[in-house]
């Protein structure tokens, strides 16, 4: 049971993973029977180092505004959101929101 | 420089040879079409500089530049169209005294004050695209309203550190808007200006120039409506340099300002109904 | 600028604060390497204008610039430290007038001559770092060789119409070398100027602009022989910018120059043995 | 029988394919028995447009000195060059080497 996929953080939002950008992950789940709603529960538990970190990544129950989820190179917008069901191997990137110029 | 037809001068034939020849490029009539348009560049920093050195430098006819800030000498490791005897001018009078010596072909407009509610379409209504080089997030989002109920194509670069971001948005009245991707905006908190987080400057540069690029694609129509694709795409300096593009998100039929029933106008930002400062929380509203 | 201490004037620390605030940058001991660092740019062109912008500004403690060629106003387009006023000037002291406007705390050396045979030794050893930013292959090659003999690390870029290339070579004598990638040379007739097969200007731009982030990289620190891998980066401007880094080969034990019994020495080169524009064929051996 | 890889000529390269970029290829062979060697032969009979182009790929019955090859992006130096069994999916790019500044 379990499978593998990849998370990055990009844009600087590696602060919460102690500046680690790329993470191997494995979900404790079936295939088929895990969504991004799962990922996201899985990364507050499993990656995020410190939990005063927790609120730079999650605001009301979701992903903060200002954060970019890319699954496989796509913005989730277009893959079902937080519904998303994942497969194995799956790239999900996260990346803050870049202001300056 | 006197014409030797209708469009150029030798001397501008001579200067624009090299990108004419690119096949991608599309040759005399791009070239014409550069001639024959117009941008606003606003913020003529990180981002601005290089954008501005490139586009006069290919034969853009007009720039159109905003920015209310003055050299500083912590600019000058990223800014590097204004110089060490250029610190306490206006950015934007400095960068026009550069474009003048390097293409004398370009007509420079300069705005030596901060894009508000008050002076946002009557600046912006005058160009055909608008490159969004500013610092803070009310002001994106104040550009992208003016642009979109304006009807211009915005091309939207941002970095900090050492990565980098970059967007097509608005593209000719169909493609999603900046508060299409983010409708919702950050926290005052969460934000960082380059002034507060650093950059490499050229990093920032990077990313810069390659808002000339998609500047150069939308203005020689390279982009049409039919093969245009929301993109947006993500620079990181390191650890190994990498460009990456990610499909996004098509127009949003929800969205507050481009979509099916906007609740933003011209009126509602022209009588201060929108509140941008408020709306993104008060951040250092610097124009870098 | 009276020193506020043994590194630094105050104008310094003004000047570089912003970059020496990123984390990944290394700080005030990466600053003052760059500051004890010599770097030489060969070819003041499409590529090496926006490097010599960059690493002038971010505070290079001294900079090379080999170039015998002259401005034309055909270069403006891209090479945009140039301006219309310094036509017909060599490109190096064109280079050179402008850095020392833009950064005066940075020396500036320059040669308007060719890289020869005869040369390249006794100017690539006075430096630590060797920018590629030439035109052709038997320069290329002439380079790598008397870098690789000298003991110094390359950064490479290339550029034609909206493409571009970039890798580190000889990185501290460890990393794969241009003949380790490139035994053979490719034939006179596969092999196309920026004059020739043209260029749009900011797509080579931000390959210069590529460069001096790895220049920066490599003087700082940041790769180390523990954790440097091989690569070669390649820019596309259309259909859709990216930059993907491909993973290359290692140093090859029978490569002719870097490899365990080379054929390639220093006198050989010195005394004419090798012909590199014999090796490459007659392409034409403008450095732009 | 057969399976499908995917080849990409950049850095100019294209000009050999009409201008095209990227090409989903049907390798009429089982998976593990066609080699590098099997794919740079059915390139030049079912992607090079033009015979006369041949030349500008092949040199020496392999592909031109000058042109990089990486598989998955890899220098195909480090795959096993010719002799690399193509597996479905396999991206195969094949590059221009540029020489202009
Ligand atoms: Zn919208
Ligand atoms: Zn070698």
């Amino acid at each position: 049971m379990g499978f593998k996929v990849k998370v990055e953080f990009l844009g600087g939002l590696d602060v919460i993973s102690g500046g680690v950008r790329e993470h191997k992950l494995t979900i404790p789940l079936e295939e088929g029977e895990a969504t991004v709603k799962d990922l996201i529960e899985n990364i507050t538990k499993t990656i995020i180092a410190d939990p005063k970190d927790i609120p730079v990544f999650i605001e009301d129950d979701t992903v903060r505004p200002g954060i970019l989820v890319l699954i496989n190179d796509t913005d989730w917008e277009l893959e079902g959101m937080e519904d998303y069901v994942l497969e194995s191997g799956d790239v999900f990137t996260f990346t803050s929101t870049l202001h300056g110029g | 420089y006197p014409h030797i037809d209708e469009h150029f001068s030798l001397d501008e034939y001579k200067r624009y040879g090299r990108q004419m020849i690119v096949p991608v490029f599309g040759s005399l009539p791009s070239q014409i079409k550069l001639k024959n348009s117009s941008i606003l560049v606003v913020g003529a920093g990180g981002l601005g500089c290089p954008a501005l050195l490139y586009l006069s430098a290919a034969g853009i006819g007009k720039i159109g530049i905003v920015d209310d800030d003055t050299v500083d000498v912590s600019n000058l490791h990223r800014q590097v169209l204004h110089t060490t005897e250029s610190v306490g001018m206006y950015k934007c009078d400095s960068a026009k005294s550069y474009i003048a010596k390097l293409n004398p072909h370009v007509e420079v407009m300069t705005y030596p004050i901060r894009l508000s509610n008050d002076n946002a379409f009557d600046i912006i209504k005058q160009y055909d695209l608008v490159l969004d080089c500013t610092d803070t997030p009310a002001v994106r989002y104040l550009i992208n309203d003016v642009a979109v109920l304006c009807g211009k194509t915005i091309v939207s670069g941002s970095g900090l550190k050492s990565d980098g971001q970059l967007s097509l948005l608005n593209f000719q009245n169909i493609g999603p808007c900046y508060r299409c991707f983010y409708p919702k905006p950050p926290s005052a908190d969460s934000v960082t200006t380059c002034s507060d987080g650093g950059v490499i400057g050229p990093a920032i540069g990077l990313v810069g120039i390659s808002m000339a690029v998609e500047t150069i694609k939308v203005l020689t129509g390279y982009y049409t409506k039919e093969n245009f694709k929301p993109f947006l795409s993500m620079y990181s300096g390191y650890p190994q340099q990498q460009f990456r593009v990610f499909k996004m998100r098509n127009r949003q039929s929800n969205c507050s300002v481009c979509g099916t029933t906007p609740s933003i106008s011209k009126e509602s930002i022209v009588n201060h109904e929108i509140d941008y400062a408020a709306f993104c929380g008060n951040v250092n509203p610097n124009v870098l």
